[in-house]
């Protein structure tokens, strides 16, 4: 990324909040994540993901603490995937057991974690639209994101953080009652998807900001080990819920969405079709749940110790392949060794080559389609190198051309 | 995209309510078994621990009851779990690993506060005040 | 130690700038290491559903213009430098109001090597909204009873001290 | 795909399972480089993804592991190739030239574990750590870092 072209400009985007799920300890972030772009005019010559920020031990608080306390932990490591994180653990734990849920709680964990990839890729794609400049359409997606919050809520008994797994199957039930307003109010979200998915399809500004900006090829995409709708928008099928088939997706019947264009555009079509793909398979759950038996496991008599062995789980999260590993010596309560690897730390800081060459404007746009994990964005600090002078803006301004 | 039809589009906003709800004035309806505050039930405690030690937040402390309290028999360290909300995840672990079931549940959220915010006013109410 | 006169005319005068703060609070959300969870709840209680743009409650885009500081998340040592330093720079009368059970106290991460614990090691915290996260009703909640504990002059300002 | 296999085989001192049914090729630590070489020199770089790097410190045997977790592609196989490297003084070749997708993790394993990858340049401390606990030395994730 050597380059003979002058410096004009550097950018520097701290990205403040959150996400940006950098990690292995989830690093939490503030300060989390500075993305520092050298430009030359407009033109963007050379990226620097700078690290310099904090993360919260959560490996190591893992190791401190006991196996069942590990399952709430982890789904506080990020607050948007936390049922898969969850998930992903307790699997892991599962196979050290050799534990397996009956087919009504595998139903019931897919159907948890489907809901959640729908509000989650809902606020990725209502935050593209934001920065894109399109506040109305920001505000409408985020309305019909509460029918799905509320899905939520009526499965797992809260709106964000579940807590909904647990060893040997989920926490609650459902009732038929509960089961059809689930259903209810997705049926009523099925045509509000369909007509985003067109807007994003056919609306002129969203084309013109996304189509063609941040292009990833197959090698990129492999050889930086991007993972998740980053990978698929750039035709690499890597999806975990095809070739692990945990839990009951080799039941469920799925498509897995690639394109072929690579561009940001394709990464958040992307996004669209798997919330239409993840909606039919909710419906499909909530009309053929499984009745053999109860789902819930009683907490008291689950066993502590867990058995000496090494277990590895992968679960396609929202923003890609999450992994767990967990290494148990088979003596006390408390895990050996417990590896988080989350799909964003792979997609935000392997990527920073994707950014050379795009206009300046165009960075938070690629940077949002990578799916950072929303509010992370906040400024955006210029520092203009010819009139030797450093101002603020929002990653809005930024993506609205006012450096 | 098709042009959407002006005049019908205007007059089918008109006739809509807004979408915002009436939040302090009007309390929203939220489910009944979503996971609010819970404490325990003083009569069925039996100071047992365990939830202490299973809280991942150790929001849970095992506290003596004060005096003027009607304790139960079965209750011969006579202590019962606070529950530090300020703390508590609402992970509702404690609820479902104890094993006398001694914890109540509701869907109250609405206890924000300056101050600290415990259990101690919930739990002791469910047991009898004696005089002196 | 102040006289009485003069801390009731202090008062007085402190319910003054209140009141004007009351009418519209700007708030300024700062993230300081969570988990992402009180974030989109503080966004959902922005959103049309919710609006507390009724009460004149809106998002500030810097800290020199905020009124109530919103901190979500964990403190981290290095974030509690910035949270310090963001507090000191915002103007006054101020206000801070912790959202979710990381920023009221530390909650599951309060024993790891790199955080600091609650909010409050670092800055007075006037209102806490226990919760993980809490609901975007509980956030307005605590906006509302904020209010009113500014309009009867209840909190004290924590410039002085 | 069975070629792919044989590759790893044809390095591998042991074969082991993690599970669920991913396995383990033990490899020496001076082969890794090699292995990786040979993969994208006779399947190319979109064969495969170097999904995670684990490292587990073990102060029992005065050993520190470090397991290169593989998927291999199309077929979205996990294999995992596992070496051990001396715990005072873990120093392995890296592989940031020939995969840059290892920077993250490569970075990472530096700051929390102590395993020195040569020829990486942009390895520091603090990537993750804050500096109070990094400037003391501290690798968090020893056994014996007491943090």
């Amino acid at each position: 990324m050597v380059c003979n072209m002058t410096v004009t400009k550097v950018v520097e985007i701290p990205l403040v909040t959150t996400e940006v799920p950098i990690g292995p300890q989830h690093p939490a972030l503030h300060e989390p994540l500075l993305l520092k772009v050298y430009a030359d005019g407009e033109e963007v010559v050379k990226v620097e993901v700078n690290t310099g920020y904090n993360h919260r031990g959560v490996e190591k608080l893992c190791e401190k603490n006991t196996f069942y306390r590990d399952i709430f932990i982890a789904g506080r490591v990020c607050g948007i995937c936390n049922t898969v994180h969850a998930n992903c653990y307790v699997r892991a734990l599962e196979y050290l057991l050799d534990i397996k849920p009956n087919n009504r709680a595998r139903y019931l964990r897919v159907l948890a974690m489907e809901l959640e990839r729908i509000h989650s890729h809902m606020i990725i794609n209502a935050i593209m639209a934001e920065i894109v400049g399109f506040e109305t359409l920001f505000m409408q997606i985020m309305l019909d994101r509460e029918r799905v919050m509320k899905a939520k809520e009526i499965l797992t008994g809260n709106r964000v953080l579940g807590d909904y797994m647990m060893i040997g199957g989920v926490r609650r039930d459902i009732d038929e009652v509960k089961r059809a307003r689930i259903r209810d109010l997705l049926v009523k979200l099925k045509p509000r998807i369909e007509f985003y998915k067109k807007v994003f399809e056919e609306d002129e500004t969203i084309i013109k900001r996304l189509v063609e900006v941040g292009l990833l090829k197959p090698v990129d995409v492999t050889s930086h080990s991007l993972v998740g709708p980053v990978a698929r928008g750039s035709g690499v099928r890597i999806d975990s819920r095809a070739s692990d088939k945990y839990d009951a997706y080799d039941e469920i019947p799925f498509n897995v969405i690639t394109r072929t264009e690579g561009d940001s555009w394709a990464r958040m079509m992307v996004r669209w079709d798997e919330t239409l793909e993840a909606l039919n398979m909710c419906l499909y759950i909530l009309e053929k749940l499984p009745a053999d038996g109860n789902p819930v496991p009683d907490e008291k008599r689950l066993p502590r110790v867990i058995p000496q062995g090494e277990s590895y789980a992968r679960v396609e999260a929202q923003r890609g392949e999450l992994t767990y590993y967990v290494m148990s010596d088979g003596k006390s309560t408390y895990p050996y060794r417990v590896k988080i690897r989350t799909p964003s730390f792979n997609n935000i800081i392997n990527s920073a080559f994707m950014y050379v060459g795009l206009s300046l404007a165009d960075v938070p746009v690629a940077l949002t389609s990578l799916d950072p994990c929303i509010s992370c964005m906040e400024r955006v600090i210029v520092i203009d190198l010819e009139k030797n002078t450093k101002y603020k803006l929002t990653l809005k301004e930024l993506a609205g051309g006012r450096v | 995209m098709k042009r959407p039809k002006l005049v019908e589009l205007v007059l089918q906003n008109l006739l809509r309510k807004p979408a915002t709800i009436q939040y302090p004035r009007e309390k929203t309806p939220v489910e009944e078994d979503s996971r609010g505050i819970q404490y325990a039930d003083l009569t069925k405690c039996t100071g047992c621990t365990l939830c202490a030690l299973e809280c991942p937040a150790d929001a849970i402390k095992m506290t003596p009851i004060p005096q003027g309290y009607e304790i139960p028999a079965k209750n011969p360290k006579k202590i019962y779990p606070l529950i530090d909300y300020l703390k508590c995840v609402f992970c509702y672990r404690c609820v479902k690993i104890c094993p006398v079931n001694a914890f109540i549940v509701t869907s109250k959220y609405d206890i924000a506060g300056p101050i600290q915010i415990n259990s101690e006013e919930y739990s002791l109410s469910t047991v009898k005040k004696v005089s002196g | 130690m102040l006289s009485r006169v003069e801390s009731a005319e202090r008062s007085i005068k402190a319910r003054g700038d209140y009141r004007l703060i009351r009418y519209s609070p700007w708030l300024l959300h700062f993230n300081t290491g969570a988990c992402n969870g009180c974030d989109i709840e503080v966004l959902a209680a922005i959103t049309p559903l919710y609006d507390p743009e009724r009460f004149g409650v809106k998002l500030a885009p810097s800290i020199r213009h905020g009124d109530i500081l919103v901190v979500t998340g964990a403190v981290t040592k290095k974030a509690g430098e910035r949270l310090r330093r963001l507090y000191n720079q915002m103007p006054c009368p101020k206000f801070v109001i912790a959202v979710g059970a990381c920023a009221c106290s530390g909650g599951v991460f309060a024993k790891s090597y790199n955080v600091i614990a609650g909010a409050d090691k670092v800055i007075p915290v006037d209102i806490y909204i226990p919760g993980c996260p809490p609901r975007p009703e509980a956030i307005l909640d605590g906006i509302v009873k904020l209010l009113k504990l500014l309009s009867e002059a209840r909190v004290g300002d924590k410039c002085e001290q | 795909m069975s070629s792919k296999r044989d590759l790893f085989s044809k390095y591998a001192v042991k074969v082991d399972l993690v599970k669920p049914k991913r396995t383990v090729f033990i490899i020496r630590p001076e082969n890794v480089r090699p292995l990786f070489k040979d993969l994208i020199e006779q399947h190319g770089y979109e064969s495969f993804y170097i999904s995670t790097i684990v490292g587990t410190d073990l102060p029992g045997e005065g050993k520190i592991r470090l397991d290169y977790y593989v998927v291999l592609l199309p077929e979205e196989e996990t294999i995992v190739v596992r070496t051990y490297l001396d715990r005072n003084n873990p120093v392995i070749d890296t592989l940031v030239d020939i995969v840059p997708g290892v920077f993250n993790g490569e970075c990472e394993t530096h700051d929390l574990l102590g395993i020195f990858f040569r020829g990486n340049p942009y390895l520091k401390r603090g990537f993750f750590v804050s500096l109070d606990i990094a400037e003391k030395g501290i690798y968090p994730l020893r056994k014996d870092s007491g943090v």
